[in-house]
């Protein structure tokens, strides 16, 4: 035990645990919060696993973009003068058992399978390699992902966007 | 030989006709009526041209050089990539003593057919353009010599079925239309099926010395086709030949109807419009039959003998149980649909027989059936066009209101009873003198024989319940037959007696094929090795 | 066991998508379902990044994750625009609720 | 006179009367008075056929004329060879006398019915359908083969249905027609099945050819047995148009037909086809199958004869002496009396033509009046037919110097002679017991129609001799009802030109061991002795000769006292019918009621045959369409889905796999149930359940 | 990465460079012609017409684009294109072109005409993901492009926002879509850490090798098989299909079941060919690696799907939905082309597609017209349709009768080419399954024929009259139909030119 198994399961713990309330939790705000928690651990986690990079982007895509957009939504959808903002749950029997066989099976698959392993320490910034990567390999890629979101941009505002009767 | 492609002529001319009658106008229906007879008429024209210049000791059935106005032709061409090999379908015609009794029965009840449309007002130009298309789809099944021009024609006529009886139909006209339809599909996949194997399991010889996989039934037919590791092959160890033998007889028997398939027939019957019953039991159940000569028997000749008990089974048990159903009857149109099931039951057992007088009387009894059927159901629409009833119950003594009608059904009652001078006799009897020569089937035979008792028993009750006794005041006022109506009646009737006192005219025409076909059902044997491979 | 290696990313990412799955399936909340789904695409991730390490299959893992997280985020965008015209149109966002058609 | 020419006569006299209902049925309508056309036609065939019978007997006594056409050719059959139907006549002595015997009683009745039909509304018709009779008459006698016999057969049982049918608005009259053709073809399914026996073996239907192979030792599938069934079998048709036990039941219905008819073919001609079947197959009888036959025929002879006894209406009396009479034919047939059979169908076709007729007359007179019950004191008014009625009835009961004293005793002789060769008592015992009752009835008849006081006065004094054509023709048939037309010796039948030149007992054809002792050609000397043909044993020659007085002797003796006893009932009073009926009132009620064997048969097998087809109709109503259907019961039993079932069937949507398909599209599409959460957990279960069935461990 | 090699990238691409661009195009026409809209279409239809171009003079061309030069099989590129491609591209395209000419005709496409162009900028992007999809050769790649045209069609589903059903079909489409896509980033994640990439090429190789775990590698394909599954709508995966079918306006409803299901099916036969398939005998039959036993899983899910389709679609009363159930019965037939693993089955799926394509998009159509006139998609409100507007009641009957798959329509045709396949690969049980399956579909099918001309009419049905266009686009969907069923010579042969698919 080290630490950064220590960390790791920090980590692991806040990821896991407030992934558990985003998923539980009545409240919806709090959900959101508890959502913010999950990915920051999940950020940590990407630090963890020496990618820099993209554990600045998750923080400002997903917690600075994703996540206030998710809360948005909840906003615009709930009247809220409503202070308790709740959602109900369904079939949870059958979900739970099904999530949990799943899990079992998940969980198996990750632990029996003897995965390729041998690390090695990565560079101390992999933000340079990745661009290079970007317009080189996944350059087609990338430029699919460009029109990716111009799509995402043309069909949010299309169908948000107010008729006009 | 004929200078002109007659057999396509016969076929297509209907189709023809069917585009003109789409672009007639509306208004006059008159005009469509006397076009679709006109047709239906060249088509017998056509058909008497095609007798006058039949040769009656081609033998035809598997041997191509002996069967008769061939017409044949690359249709589809799909040359080769090595592992899919050439694909070839040829539009390939040609008749032998086994369809042309067929072709001729097709032409001649559907220009009766078209006569008995006459009263047809509802939607002239529709009726009349399903009408002939039925017509072309009837006359393909008989004429097409390559399996997939055959399965072509024989699904064709489903459609326009479905519509003359669900359109122009009786009350319950969907229920039936939609279950003659499903049961027919139901059928024919199997039969779709084991066409499919039978392409794989044999090869045809082409000019080029090629071997190429084929749907030409003749082909099919020489056991030296067939590679030994086909599924269908019989030096294949594990081969399907009889599961597919079983498969495609029960496509067959659906359409024949065959017990326990037959259920779909009364209640189409019953709900088709006349002239459609009439074309159904006249030329439709033979398909079922014709079929199973023309493809069953001479593709897996193993398999039929292994089978011709059961085959005469089941035609003993059409014959009685047909009969015995019909005796209960109290709808007109019902009882003469299960007397036909009595009847083709005639079929299966002269069938079963696999002797030259046996299939005969079979072949000779399809086409006997469905002349005598196909009056026997304008009897039942004469009536119902007047009196809108069926009832068995509902008549009585109609034999002194209409003296010439009720002649013309004594004719055709004593002629489905099996009367000696009607060709039904001739039929009948060489089905069993055929049948009863075999052995293996000599019990089944004899209690087959009861069906010439019930049958005299349903149509005489019938015609008691109708005709006789004292005159029903209800109808008082009825009409004897007319023009129209004689000119239905006669040809049938001058038909069913001029066979039934000189059979010979229509047994010489298939006779030489009859004995081809049974010398080369009993005697091929399936599994000697591949010839020349 | 306790020393931490691949299999102790990979059961945390298997865990994050099993709850994501959950909270899809039982979560009334539209915004919320779609929550669950930024679960699921989270585990993902974690898992290129762990695999992408541990393998040495060099930077590969770590650029599908960023292509998935721009992914995300446009699916966010259009699942959220789609959303709010749900609400427009029902009134209310309970994805159980919005059932006519079926059947 | 060649023999070509006596083919073409005949078979001109075989379409003659075609020609005439060809005619009549297409120009009846037009024409009147064509009725005529037909009756000369029939006095045309008449001629021909006495001409023909004339050369036949005088020039080729001893040959058979045959002629034959190929009708349906099957070249050369794989495994069989070719196989040729043929059809064609031929003219032995017995065709040669029954062409006349049928051309003439056609001929009278055609003659007769011109006066008792006249005002019928379809007059013509009538004629008509009676020269079609004569036509598949004079077929079934011209025949040379089992095929065209089967064909004639079969188109006299449509000229019978249709001539008992003739007053169809009656529904006694279309029931009658109906049960006679179908009980007809109960038997027509025997013989049917005999003759298919036949042409398997032979593939050939000729006679002829069949005898000499069967004489060859070619037996069908080389088994005797299979030989006594076919005879046994073919003897079936006989019964039914013979009207033997247990098929009898249809002739006295029969009798709903006009009367003419019923003398015609009810009587003369067409119940004796089944006889004359019997004489043609009676060279390959087997012992065994003759025994079947003489005891059909003696139990026939005698249940008709009980019956007859004490009926009322004059033409069932006639009916049932007319079954009683065929049944000694067949009887005689059975006991190998060849010979006589043949007689006394020539001889019971006259006389019985003439009863027929004779009450025809009465009936006519009598305004359609039937039962004797009414009748009484006619002799004043109807002489003439009195009297042909009465010499009729003395022939009919076996008194010497008639016709029916010839052949009758040469019956019973047959049987007492058969008795005493094979043991078989009882047979001739049946025959003389029915002679006496015949002639007790026959004779009550007579004296309840004609003797004695009106019962019916209005009746009776509107009653008058019939004119003319109806006298004559029974004026005819009594003549012919005199022994002088067989045999100079009234007590010699054997001795007479009838049998001694005409018609003679064919050489049987059956394996030797399997006939009658008595039936073994003895040894060549003892066969040069009797008549050439003769193969029976000397020792039935001499038993034939030891019968024939004591069989003359008793049948005198029972002939006798029925008529005394007759007498006795009915003329004198002596004895009170009545109250003796009261005192058997069992056995009177099971003879009134004919054995009540029309009720049992319609309980048992027309009714179960009715029964059983309701049933499979049902059956398939509900079952066989039901499996494939989805059944309404099964409908009901699911009651959730019975509202939907209901819906389905209206919609027209049944069909074979309804209940199936419809269950489990109902269940699919229970699936869809529009919450997308629902379905997102089908899919994570879809996943695991993927994974269980596909782990590759 | 050299520059020769991306020019040749390029010009492998240019199909889609010029969709790309078309699609700029459009958002920007979008934007000048905001007043006036009525050049939009016009300009999708020279975009469509262009790519065909592209596409078709592609025909022949075959070879790989943006190699990874980093790997040791640099060889095997992102993208392959080859004519199995360029075939289905070719059908996602007619499909484009018949859409586009369809939505000329839609009344409800016609009532959002102030957003055509985001619509056909959407159908854009739809477009562009289906290429990628059917020549990617890259996990990353495959799902990147699903997700592109995935998202394009959550919003068009919901485009028209004209009834509830809009939006809910979308947000369900949405959801559904999502969790499928995630199920198979999963997968594809698993895959990964077993190899270390994601192009199937290189997969292919080393699974090979021993060392893969075939446990996790099953798991791996059949989350995979999860997002692929619910592209082509098969059962289990194909809940989403009729709710979405039924809510979407009509005519993304007929592209999705045609151009969306070949793109889903193109990549489903090229991710399986490439990855798992070792080599092609010369018998053309296709050997699989033994690590998944890909063959029982889709003879599983074929069979289940062709049953569920059928037998779902029995009790539907709305056309758009018996549709849907019925195209989620065809992607069963389809799939049975993909079972026998041979070039035999894959020549009868591409020659199902091209008759697939013009009886759904035919009878789409045809639905189309009815409920324009109509405004119903009911099947009770058909009734006595048949002789008030005999056109369009033939033309459907036709397309009907093609689908259920009775000769002489094309339907036939595919449906023999798809038992001829199995027949040769002695795979009887599927077949005979497989056709009582159709005798199954004719139920439904008949039962629209049934309405239109049996069934009396409440009230008499309206007279509809179609325009020139609308005939004439009819009849060129409906005479391949017949012409094809009678001689389908071209049709095999064109599919039989389209059978390379680039692999090992």
């Amino acid at each position: 035990m080290n630490y950064y198994d220590i960390i790791f399961y920090l980590f692991a713990i806040i990821t896991v645990g407030s992934a558990v309330f985003v998923v539980t939790t009545r409240n919806v705000i709090y959900s959101a919060f508890f959502l913010l928690f999950t990915f920051f651990g999940v950020t940590g986690i990407y630090v963890l696993l020496g990618a820099d990079f993209l554990a600045v982007v998750q923080i400002m895509v997903y917690i600075g973009g994703i996540l206030i957009l998710l809360i948005f939504g909840v906003m615009l959808t709930n009247t809220i003068t409503n202070v308790e903002i709740r959602t109900g749950t369904l079939h949870l029997l059958p979900a739970a058992i099904g999530v949990g066989v799943f899990m079992g099976a998940v969980v198996s698959v990750m632990i029996w399978t003897d995965w390729k392993s041998q690390p090695v320490a990565n560079p101390v910034t992999t933000t340079k390699s990745l661009g290079y990567l970007l317009i080189n390999e996944y350059v087609l890629i990338f430029e699919l992902l460009g029109i990716l979101l111009l799509i995402a941009l043309i069909g949010a505002a299309s169908i948000a966007r107010r008729e006009k009767e | 030989m004929i200078g002109f492609p007659i057999l396509s002529l016969i076929t297509f001319l209907p189709i023809l006709g069917m585009f003109i009658i789409l672009a007639l106008p509306k208004e006059q229906p008159k005009n469509v009526k006397y076009l679709t007879l006109a047709i239906t008429a060249i088509q017998v024209v056509l058909a008497i041209i095609l007798l006058a210049n039949y040769n009656y000791s081609a033998a035809g059935i598997y041997d191509e050089k002996s069967f008769q106005f061939i017409e044949k032709f690359r249709w589809i061409n799909i040359t080769g990539i090595s592992w899919l090999g050439t694909v070839k379908i040829d539009y390939f015609m040609g008749v032998d003593g086994l369809s042309t009794p067929m072709v001729l029965l097709t032409a001649l009840i559907s220009f009766i057919a078209t006569l008995s449309s006459w009263t047809i007002e509802k939607s002239v130009k529709g009726y009349f353009a399903l009408f002939l298309l039925l017509d072309a789809g009837m006359m393909g099944v008989f004429v097409a010599l390559d399996f997939f021009l055959f399965y072509i024609f024989w699904e064709l006529m489903l459609l326009p079925m479905y519509f003359l009886i669900g359109i122009w139909g009786g009350p319950r006209k969907e229920y039936a239309a939609i279950k003659f339809f499903i049961y027919t599909l139901f059928g024919s996949v199997f039969i779709l099926l084991v066409m499919i194997g039978l392409y794989f399991s044999a090869t045809e010889l082409m000019q080029d010395g090629a071997r190429v996989h084929t749907f030409n039934m003749l082909a099919l037919m020489n056991p030296a086709n067939y590679s030994p590791d086909g599924i269908l092959s019989a030096l294949n160890p594990n081969n399907l030949r009889l599961i597919a033998y079983i498969a495609l007889f029960a496509g067959f028997a659906i359409k024949i109807p065959m017990f326990p398939f037959h259920t779909w027939l009364p209640d189409a019957h019953v709900e088709a419009p006349t002239p459609i019953s009439v074309i159904l039991a006249g030329v439709l159940l033979k398909m079922g039959t014709y079929g199973i000569l023309r493809i069953s028997y001479p593709m897996f000749p193993d398999i039929t003998r292994q089978l011709m008990w059961y085959i005469a089974l089941f035609g003993m048990i059409n014959i009685i149980y047909g009969a015995l159903v019909a005796l209960a009857q109290k709808d007109f149109k019902k009882l003469i649909a299960y007397s036909s099931v009595s009847h083709m039951g005639y079929v299966l057992l002269g069938m079963a027989s696999l002797t030259t007088v046996g299939i005969n009387g079979a072949i000779f009894q399809m086409f006997n059936h469905g002349t005598i059927t196909a009056m026997l159901f304008l009897i039942v629409g004469v009536i119902y066009d007047r009196t809108h009833t069926r009832g068995l119950n509902d008549f009585g003594g109609l034999a002194t209101q209409m003296p010439v009608y009720t002649g013309f059904v004594t004719v055709a009652f004593f002629a489905a009873i099996g009367l000696p001078s009607m060709s039904g006799f001739v039929s009948e009897a060489l089905v069993f003198l055929g049948a009863f020569g075999v052995e293996l089937i000599r019990v089944l035979t004899m209690i087959s024989t009861l069906g010439i008792l019930l049958g005299a028993g349903y149509m005489l009750w019938t015609l008691q319940r109708i005709f006789f006794g004292p005159l029903n005041e209800k109808w008082a006022s009825l009409k004897d037959l007319d023009g129209r109506e004689y000119a239905m009646f006669i040809p049938l009737t001058i038909i069913i007696i001029f066979l039934g006192v000189y059979p010979s005219g229509m047994l010489n025409i298939m006779n030489t094929s009859v004995n081809s076909l049974v010398s080369f059902v009993t005697t091929t044997i399936h599994s000697t090795s591949l010839g020349g491979l | 066991m306790l020393q931490v290696g691949l299999t102790h990313f990979l059961v945390v990412s298997a865990i994050l998508f099993s709850l994501g799955i959950y909270g899809i399936v039982t979560r009334k909340n539209a915004v919320m379902v779609l929550m669950g789904i930024e679960l699921v695409l989270n585990s993902a991730n974690i898992n290129f990044v762990a695999f992408a390490k541990y393998g040495n299959y060099g930077l590969g893992g770590q650029i599908i994750a960023l292509f998935v997280i721009i992914l995300a985020a446009a699916e966010a965008a259009i699942a959220l625009a789609i959303v709010l015209n749900i609400y427009k149109t029902f009134a209310n966002v309970n994805v159980d609720e919005i059932d006519k058609l079926k059947e | 006179m060649n023999e070509s020419l006596i083919v073409n006569l005949s078979i001109i006299i075989l379409f003659l009367p075609l020609l005439g209902f060809v005619t009549l049925i297409f120009l009846g309508k037009w024409i009147k008075k064509l009725h005529l056309f037909e009756v000369f036609i029939l006095g045309l065939a008449l001629i021909l056929s006495i001409v023909v019978m004339y050369a036949k007997l005088s020039f080729y006594n001893v040959k058979d004329i045959v002629a034959a056409f190929t009708w349906i050719s099957m070249g050369n059959a794989p495994a069989i060879g070719s196989i040729n139907i043929e059809l064609g006549i031929k003219i032995d002595n017995i065709t040669a006398i029954m062409l006349v015997v049928v051309n003439l009683i056609s001929f009278l009745v055609h003659m007769f019915s011109i006066e008792y039909m006249r005002g019928d509304k379809r007059y013509t018709r009538y004629f008509a359908y009676l020269g079609v009779f004569t036509f598949s008459m004079l077929g079934i006698v011209l025949t040379h083969n089992f095929l065209m016999m089967y064909i004639y057969w079969e188109l006299v049982g449509l000229s019978s249905y249709l001539l008992i049918g003739f007053w169809f608005e009656k529904k006694s009259a279309s029931d009658a027609a109906k049960k006679a053709f179908i009980v007809n073809r109960i038997g027509d399914i025997g013989m049917f099945i005999g003759i298919l026996i036949l042409f398997t073996q032979y593939k050939t239907f000729t006679f002829d050819v069949i005898f000499q192979q069967i004489g060859l030792g070619n037996l069908p599938f080389n088994s005797t047995a299979w030989l006594t069934a076919a005879g046994i079998l073919i003897f079936m048709g006989a019964v039914g148009k013979s009207a033997q036990f247990p098929l009898h039941v249809w002739l006295p219905d029969a009798m709903e037909g006009p009367t003419p008819v019923s003398a015609l073919i009810h009587a003369a001609t067409m119940v004796a086809a089944g006889v004359y079947l019997c004489v043609r197959i009676f060279v390959m009888l087997t012992a065994d199958a003759m025994l079947v036959i003489a005891v059909v025929g003696a139990f026939t002879s005698l249940i008709a004869a009980t019956i007859a006894l004490t009926q009322n209406d004059i033409k069932k009396v006639l009916a049932y002496s007319t079954v009683s009479q065929l049944g000694y034919m067949v009887m005689s047939v059975g006991v190998g009396a060849y010979t006589f059979a043949f007689f006394h169908l020539v001889t019971h076709a006259f006389f019985k033509a003439c009863l027929f007729l004779g009450s025809g007359s009465v009936i006519h007179a009598m305004h359609h009046e039937q039962d004797i019950r009414n009748m009484g004191g006619l002799r004043k008014k109807l002489p003439i037919t009195y009297y042909t009625f009465l010499i009729s009835t003395v022939a009919i009961s076996g008194v010497p110097f008639t016709s029916g004293f010839l052949s009758k005793d040469g019956i019973l002789a047959g049987t007492l002679a058969f008795g005493k060769l094979t043991s078989h008592w009882l047979i001739p015992a049946m025959g003389f017991l029915v002679a006496a009752m015949t002639a007790f009835y026959m004779f009550r008849l007579v004296i309840l129609t004609f003797h004695g006081e009106p019962r019916d006065h209005h009746k009776y004094e509107h009653a008058h001799e019939s004119p003319f054509v109806m006298v004559a023709p029974l004026v005819v048939l009594a003549t012919l009802s005199i022994f002088i037309w067989y045999t100079p010796n009234p007590f010699a039948p054997a001795d007479g030109w009838f049998l001694k030149n005409w018609v003679k007992t064919p050489a049987q054809v059956t394996p030797v061991q399997t006939r009658f002792e008595f039936m073994k050609p003895s040894t060549e000397e003892a066969k040069a002795e009797v008549h050439g043909e003769i193969t029976h044993s000397v020792e039935y020659t001499e038993t034939m000769h030891w019968a024939h007085y004591p069989a003359m002797i008793l049948s005198l003796i029972v002939a006798g006292l029925g008529i005394l006893i007759a007498f006795m009932f009915y003329q004198w009073k002596k004895i009170s019918a009545d109250k003796l009926a009261e005192k058997l009132k069992t056995l009177y009620k099971l003879s009134l009621n004919k054995w009540y064997l029309d009720e049992i048969y319609d309980a048992t097998a027309v009714s179960g045959t009715l029964g059983f087809g309701s049933i499979l109709a049902w059956f398939d109503n509900k079952i066989v369409d039901g499996i494939v259907n989805g059944s309404a019961h099964v409908t009901q039993l699911v009651s959730k889905f019975s509202n939907l079932f209901d819906t389905y069937v209206v919609d027209g949507f049944v069909n074979f796999t309804a209940f199936f398909s419809g269950f489990v599209g109902l269940s699919f599409r229970r699936l869809q149930t529009g919450k997308v959460q629902t379905y997102i957990i089908f899919v994570v279960f879809s996943i695991i359940i993927l994974l269980l069935i596909f782990k590759p461990f | 990465m050299a520059n020769t090699n991306l020019y040749h990238s390029l010009s492998l691409i240019t199909p889609e460079i010029f969709l790309s661009v078309a699609l700029v195009v459009l958002v920007l026409a979008d934007l000048v012609l905001h007043k006036d809209k009525k050049l939009i279409p016009y300009i999708a239809l020279l975009g469509i017409i262009g790519t065909g171009y592209l596409t078709i003079s592609q025909f022949g061309m075959s070879g790989f684009a943006f190699q990874n030069s980093a790997s040791m099989f640099s060889s095997y590129g992102m993208i392959t294109v080859d004519s199995f491609g360029i075939f289905f591209k070719s059908i996602v395209l007619i499909s484009s072109l018949l859409i586009i000419l369809f939505s000329f005709q839609s009344e409800e496409i016609q009532k959002i005409n102030d957003r055509i162009g985001e619509y056909y900028a959407l159908i854009f992007g739809m477009i562009l993901g289906m290429f990628f999809m059917i020549s990617a050769t890259d996990l990353i790649l495959i799902y990147l492009s699903m997700e592109l045209m995935s998202l394009s069609s959550y919003v068009l589903a919901g485009f028209t926002k004209l009834r509830d059903r809009n939006s809910e079909a979308s947000l369900k489409y949405l959801l559904y879509g999502a969790v499928s896509s995630g199920l198979m980033l999963f997968g594809i994640s698993l895959v990964y850490g077993l190899t270390g990439t994601t192009n199937l090429y290189i997969i292919n190789s080393l699974i090979q090798g021993p060392q893969i775990n075939l446990f996790t590698l099953a798991f791996a394909c059949i989350l995979i098989f999860a997002g692929i599954g619910y592209k082509i709508s098969s059962a289990p995966f194909h809940f989403w299909t009729p709710d979405v079918y039924e809510g979407a306006p009509i005519t993304i409803t007929a592209f999705l079941s045609v151009a969306s299901k070949a793109a889903g099916f193109a990549l489903l036969i090229r991710f399986i060919k490439t990855t798992f398939v070792s080599y092609v005998d010369p018998n053309g039959w296709w050997h699989l690696i033994n690590v998944f036993d890909w063959k029982t899983l889709i003879i599983a899910v074929s069979i289940l799907t062709m049953t569920l389709g059928n037998f779902s679609a029995l009790w539907q009363n709305n056309m758009k939905r018996m549709l849907a159930y019925s195209s989620i019965a065809h992607a069963g037939y389809l799939l049975l082309g993909l079972v026998v693993f041979s070039n035999q089955g894959l020549i009868a799926i591409l020659i199902y597609f091209s008759v697939y394509l013009l009886m759904n998009l035919g009878a789409f159509l045809v639905v189309m017209l009815i409920a324009n006139r109509i405004g119903s998609e009911d099947i009770d409100d058909y009734n006595g349709l048949g002789i008030t507007s005999p056109f369009l009641s033939v033309s459907l009957a036709i397309f009907l009768i093609s689908l259920t798959g009775l000769p002489p329509t094309a339907g036939f045709i595919g449906k023999l080419y798809l038992f001829i396949a199995l027949v040769d690969a002695k795979m009887i049980a599927v077949a005979v399954i497989a056709l009582l399956n159709t005798v199954v579909s004719l139920y439904y099918y008949i039962r629209v024929l049934k309405h239109l001309y049996l069934v009396k009419p409440v009230k008499e049905p309206v007279a509809i009259t179609t325009s020139f266009s609308n005939t004439v686009l009819v009849s060129v969907l409906m005479l391949p139909v017949i012409f094809f069923g009678i001689y389908f010579e071209p049709l095999v042969n064109f599919a039989k030119s389209c059978l390379l698919i680039l692999g090992l």
